[in-house]
């Protein structure tokens, strides 16, 4: 609770900040406003709705970059300043915010989303301005040609990798009969397709894709079928309260017996919130888990960072991205010397980075962040604290390969 | 295509039946304030959310499942009934938009209220022991709780029938008309009778969410998605009809699994579907009164 | 008649009579009284789909919780033809109305034979399979992801080029849509089909006995509202160059009745003055709480427990007792 | 002196279920009659004037009109044929005013789906209103809403308002129903001078106030007609007097 009062009044601090300096600066006396304004980074999330644990998180962790920015002294006297918005998960709101942030606050950049559709509606709106968009949402379409721009940057992982890492760990020590469960919707079709192009290398057998609406709260429909398919693997393409939902009326249905779950992308907010006994044994793949810090010197200096900065608290995976989304373009913006979107833009694909989990780079053709994938089990045994919810149980480093190839995405110049 | 076993499909259809449960439960709850108020309660999604949320808060206090069972409906009813003298009671004799839009207001304000004290992210829920487990059917193991899911809703039903089918107060809901007339002749008052109904509904409303709690994910927006089905389930059966209700519920509950069965991704569509073509073959659903609020 | 500038009651009376004329004066100096263009926007579009939502709600009583389907429609027709087809943005907009018009003619079709709160979910469940077609057809509406890049840069009409990015230029290039919209939706107000509409709304059985034929009036009325707010979303879908899947929910439908609602159903601009306070309001109190809902869904029920007719039904009235006051007392 | 027969009615039956509301009833009506259908409360009165007017249809049997079958046609088609009614329980458009309830009426002679002129296009229209309520004696109170005029100047509003369609052929459903001595007077006058201009049928249980006022009475009982004749003839029937005796 205090957490979350606490959280709130900086976002509240920040859009106060935010709408002040915007008062003071209109547009007419653009010209002046260039060398003593902070750099404005636009940051729409979904504070209300499904995800809006999450989306404080993002909050929290961004606010980290930007105060350790500052405290090293900002770019050139500039300070960096956050401007948060609601998207409140909903794309014409995210696109409505975003023309608010650039066309009204005159952001210099934006960071921020969390669900596909906000991410490319987000994207669009700033592609169209040139403004640069650094997401943080796991979607697979931004980094394909017909959205990509040279103002688009995506630093969270995308299905295809965690899928794929998930898929390379689990098949060969759980089995090669899957059932797929999957939210009938973009994101869970990029999902499926990750864990098939890694699965067949390995001679995986599908039994059945079984494709759900998204948003769907009661799966017992679903389980009989999958009960008399009686595959090794049961595979959750799906995501976030849909995720949830799934495995724990799974595990109602007796799955666990004979079948094991897995799911690329095993949210820390959401094991907090389901409880230990319906994600024990799942396995699955994250972006970031604060547990590592253990095996990654960076991952326990940003931790601490986290710690410091909210009373103990850690850090969950989409804080982690919001933290590294704003702190990289706030670096490129130093090398670049620049707020300049295309001189930025340049620095960032230069950009080489390791701010909480390892090695990082933006690929060239796509932007694509290429990065480490950390597999998680869900233990309900032997737990420290409230947070201390996984067990790492291994780490895919960082490796072009496991991404589509440029052209697949259809970039003409894979430079 | 794909082969189903017969086994395969009587386990579709008891699924469809628990599923079938919590709908009928909601639809007797809207049915019976609309039937009564002509009051299209839109905060009936936010009942039954309160209702999961108070369950399971209540079962982590007391550890006690069949307490907590009394204790909710009780309470969500006791709101209920607040809701009903201060808001709604102004709003008789406005037409059916006014209560409208306020309980819809009144959703949007439980939302936030429950955000707020119990915060954003929802909280875990988990099966009672006693209840955990699955038993054998002849035909598939069926977990055990889904199975008192049902026998629940039927003792509720035969509970709420026996109300209006042997009480002064049933007599009047079963007249189900907001006709003073009928009141004078039985010298009740009616206002006492409106408080009354309103109280049952979100007390019912209240009680299938904290039934549904350990099988779904506890959050604010539980609500959302529910009430939306259980309209279709209410307009289906028919608005103000009980048995309608209860008949419809279970209906879309089997549609629901079964093209959950045969054409997953179709699953929700398929129930809007069926309220599409029973509504035009017959406008005023199963055992509708024709024209109402026209 | 003779107007004395100082008298208020020679005022009111005059924007009575000219309320086409008050709307367009109001809307014409309204950006300049929001905090940002993109969300005066908003008002203009969610004002007019609240105008198209009133003349079948507010003034036939026929209670459609299907909207989201023909404001949807008209988004994804107009999105579509720019981004698949290459249309230029005029004929997108005629693609997106004329689609949504003979959407509502169909679905209008089907429902008319059902009453009150059946109508209502008539519409809902064909609206929910409009958007599950949709949502389907991912190919050429991007499913769940939306439709990305409707990207109207310049709007070039008779050698004529306005440069569509600006956001004060896209207002008053999209006033001018809504201001059409509003003549014609005035005109049909005081047409005599306009009377006969409210007849059907006061009385259809009398209206029948009149000699009218009820059911192709509804029909007619549904079409035309249908089209218009097709408009509205044509005009989305240019504004944010893109057209969310959210766009064809029930919510969206909801959201519009609520807009009419709280400005004044029946009213010529209450739906504006809805959709203004609901997206306001929403935008203000979304930046100081998290907890933005709560205070809006309260806002509602004090309006409603307070303001019976409508914000601008409301005002209206008051305003017609003090004007016969003022006659009674001269 | 034998003017053409306007509305022929042939065997017309209604049941509900298995109730027979109106069984195999026959009566034609002429030109120029101001007739009136009576019988006790039960006797089928009102489901006659429902299926003559298109209220419910017949089960079965016809209704003829100027010799064309108008047994199954929409309820929108009588005005336009040239019959009007007046409902039992008031029906007024009572939220617009009682000028415009008449214009409406009005206007369906010369528009029906006219969405671009502008109603003032109509002046004729306008005048025709004011002349309307004039002659129902409605002209004070023109501009009030139809809902708040008082009961009996609804009934007035309504006839103006099946006035406007012109009719060859007048319905009204007890149209002294619920009014004070006064109003019932002065609508007995009005309802004579409309007579002299169409054919007029109502349905009536006051006895004496139809023996004073018609030329022809058609007597129902138990949804069977009883008798038929002008009302000395009715006043001598004895079947017409047992039942009504009956009745006291």
């Amino acid at each position: 609770m205090s957490s979350q009062l606490f959280n709130k009044h900086i976002g509240r601090r920040s859009i106060v900040l935010g709408g002040a300096a915007a008062a003071v600066a209109p547009a007419w006396m653009g010209v002046a406003r260039a060398q003593n304004t902070p750099i404005k980074i636009g940051f729409p999330v979904p504070l209300t709705g499904a995800f809006s644990a999450e989306a404080q998180d993002q909050v929290k962790a961004a606010e980290v970059a930007v105060k350790e920015f500052n405290e090293k002294g900002g770019f050139n006297g500039r300070k960096a300043e956050l401007l948060v918005r609601d998207d409140k998960l909903n794309p014409g709101e995210a696109a409505t915010r975003t023309l608010e942030l650039i066309e009204k606050d005159k952001v210099d950049f934006v960071v921020g989303s969390l669900s596909a559709a906000t991410q490319l509606s987000i994207n669009a709106v700033c592609r169209d301005r040139k403004i640069i968009f650094n997401s943080i949402s796991q979607s697979d379409a931004i980094n394909e040609a017909k959205d990509w721009s040279m103002y688009t940057f995506h630093e969270a992982l995308n299905p295809h990798l965690t899928a794929g890492a998930v898929a390379r760990y689990a098949f060969p020590k759980y089995g090669k009969k899957l059932v797929y469960l999957t939210a009938d919707y973009a994101y869970g079709h990029e999902m499926v397709r990750g864990f098939q192009r890694a699965g067949q290398a390995m001679g995986t057998q599908m039994l059945a894709d079984i494709r759900f609406p998204l948003g769907t709260s009661d799966f017992s429909a679903f389980l009989p079928r999958i009960q008399s398919l009686k595959p090794d693997v049961l595979v959750m393409c799906n995501f976030g309260r849909d995720q949830l939902n799934a495995i724990k009326q799974a595990t109602d249905f007796g799955l666990k017996a004979t079948t094991k779950i897995i799911s690329p992308v095993l949210l820390f907010t959401a094991r907090v919130a389901g409880g230990a006994d319906v994600f024990d044994g799942v396995v699955g793949g994250t972006s970031y888990y604060w547990g590592m810090e253990d095996k990654v010197p960076a991952a326990k200096a940003f931790n601490d960072k986290f710690r410091k900065a909210y009373g103990g608290a850690v850090p969950s995976d989409y804080g982690a991205l919001g933290y590294a989304g704003v702190r990289s373009v706030l670096q490129a913006v130093l090398d670049a010397k620049s707020t300049e979107s295309m001189k930025v833009s340049i620095a960032l694909r230069q950009l080489r980075y390791n701010w909480y989990k390892g090695d990082q780079f933006y690929r060239k053709c796509d932007h694509q962040s290429v990065q480490s994938v950390i597999i998680v089990e869900s233990k309900s045994k032997g737990m420290k604290d409230k947070n201390d919810v996984f067990n790492v149980v291994h780490i895919e480093n960082a490796d072009e390969k496991n991404l589509r190839t440029c052209d697949e995405l259809g970039h003409k110049v894979s430079t | 295509m794909l082969d189903i076993s017969p086994q395969l499909f009587a386990l579709q259809l008891m699924t469809g039946f628990a599923l079938g449960a919590v709908y009928a439960l909601l639809a007797i709850g809207l049915s019976l304030i609309f039937g009564m108020l002509t009051v299209v309660n839109f905060a009936h999604g936010a009942f039954f959310m309160v209702g999961a949320f108070l369950g399971v808060y209540s079962l982590g206090l007391t550890g006690n499942f069949w307490f907590s069972l009394l204790l909710v409906p009780l309470m969500t009813g006791a709101i209920g009934l607040v809701c009903e003298k201060f808001l709604v009671r102004p709003l008789y004799g406005r037409g059916i938009d006014y209560p409208l839009l306020l309980t819809f207001g009144l959703s949007y304000v439980m939302v936030d209220v429950v955000r707020f004290t119990f915060g954003i992210e929802g909280i875990p829920s988990s099966t009672p022991e006693s209840l955990r487990g699955a038993v054998f059917l002849g035909f598939g193991h069926f977990p055990l709780y889904r199975l008192f899911l049902i026998l629940a809703t039927a003792l509720i039903v035969i509970a709420l029938w026996l109300f209006i089918e042997k009480t002064r107060y049933g007599l009047i809901i079963r007249a189900g008309s907001r006709d003073p007339e009928i009141c004078k002749v039985l010298g009740i008052d009616i206002s006492r009778v409106w408080l009354l109904v309103f109280g049952i509904g979100t007390a019912i409303a209240g009680l299938s969410g904290m039934l549904a709690s350990p099988t779904r994910a506890v959050n604010p927006e539980m609500g959302i998605p529910i009430l939306a089905e259980s309209f279709v389930v209410t307009v289906v059966g028919g608005m103000g009809s009980l048995p309608g209700a209860v008949l419809a519920g279970l209906l879309v509950g089997v549609v629901f699994a079964m093209t959950s069965l045969i054409a997953p991704e179709f699953a929700e569509l398929s129930i809007f579907v069926l309220m599409a073509l029973v509504l035009l073959w017959r406008p005023q659903g199963f055992f509708g009164k024709a024209g109402l609020m026209s | 008649m003779n107007f004395n500038v100082l008298n208020p009651a020679d005022w009111y009376v005059w924007m009575r009579n000219h309320r086409m004329a008050t709307a367009l004066l109001f809307l014409l100096i309204f950006p300049y009284l929001m905090p940002y263009e993109a969300l005066s926007i908003n008002i203009l579009i969610f004002g007019l789909f609240g105008v198209g939502f009133n003349l079948l709600f507010g003034y036939t009583g026929l209670l459609s919780f299907g909207h989201a389907a023909f404001f949807g429609v008209g988004s994804y027709l107009a999105g579509i033809s720019v981004v698949h087809a290459g249309w230029p943005w005029w004929a997108a907009i005629g693609c997106g109305v004329v689609a949504s018009a003979l959407v509502g003619l169909l679905i209008g079709y089907l429902a008319i034979r059902s009453r009150g709160i059946y109508f209502s979910m008539v519409t809902l469940a064909l609206a929910q399979i409009v958007y599950y077609v949709f949502y389907k057809a991912e190919s050429w509406t991007g499913g769940e992801n939306g439709l990305r890049g409707v990207k109207v840069e310049t709007i070039d009409l008779l050698g004529w080029s306005i440069d569509f990015m600006d956001p004060l230029n896209k207002y008053y290039v999209i006033f001018v849509f809504v201001a059409l919209a509003l003549w014609f939706v005035s005109r049909v107000l005081n047409s005599p089909f306009g009377a006969v509409i409210e007849a059907i709304r006061e009385n259809e059985k009398r209206a029948a006995a009149c000699g009218y034929d009820v059911a192709r009036a509804k029909l007619l009325v549904f079409v035309l509202s249908a089209g218009l707010c097709g408009l509205a979303g044509t005009l989305r879908a240019l504004h944010l160059s893109i057209v969310p899947i959210d766009s064809l929910h029930y919510l969206q439908s909801g959201q519009a009745v609520m807009m009419c609602l709280l400005g004044g159903m029946g009213t010529f601009f209450g739906p504006f003055l809805g959709a203004a306070v609901f997206l306001y309001l929403e935008d203000v109190i979304t930046n100081l709480t998290r907890y933005w809902m709560g205070v809006v869904g309260i806002i509602f029920m004090l309006f409603v427990l307070f303001f019976p007719k409508g914000i601008w039904g409301t005002v209206l009235h008051r305003c017609e007792l003090w004007l016969a006051r003022k006659e009674g007392a001269a | 002196m034998t003017a053409p027969v306007l509305l022929d009615v042939r065997q017309i039956a209604r049941y509900y279920g298995k109730f027979r509301a109106l069984g195999e009833v026959s009566v034609s009506f002429r030109q120029g009659e101001l007739a009136a259908i009576i019988g006790p409360n039960g006797a089928g009165k009102s489901t006659f004037f429902n299926v003559i007017s298109g209220g419910v249809p017949a089960s079965s049997g016809q209704v003829l009109f100027k010799g064309k079958d108008i047994t199954r046609i929409a309820p929108h088609e009588y005005a336009r044929k040239g019959i009007a009614k007046s409902f039992q329980i008031t029906n007024v458009f009572k939220h617009l005013s009682a000028h415009e309830n008449v214009r409406v009426a009005l206007q369906m002679q010369a528009t029906r789906f006219q969405l671009w002129k502008s109603r003032d296009d109509y002046p004729q229209i306008k005048a025709d209103a004011d002349a309307l309520l004039e002659r129902v004696g409605l002209a004070s109170v023109g501009r009030q809403f139809a809902g708040d005029l008082a009961h009996g100047q609804q009934r007035a509003l309504e006839i103006a308002m099946a006035l406007a369609c012109k009719p060859e052929l007048l319905l009204m459903d007890e149209p002294t129903a619920g009014m004070s001595p006064e109003e019932t007077q002065t609508m007995v006058d009005l309802i004579r001078q409309l007579a002299t201009e169409r054919t007029v049928i109502l349905v009536e249980h006051k006895m004496k106030m139809v023996m004073g006022l018609c030329n022809r009475l058609i007597v129902l009982h138990h949804g069977e007609l009883l008798a038929e004749g002008n009302p000395d003839e009715i006043r001598s029937n004895p079947e017409v007097r047992r039942v009504y005796l009956g009745q006291h």
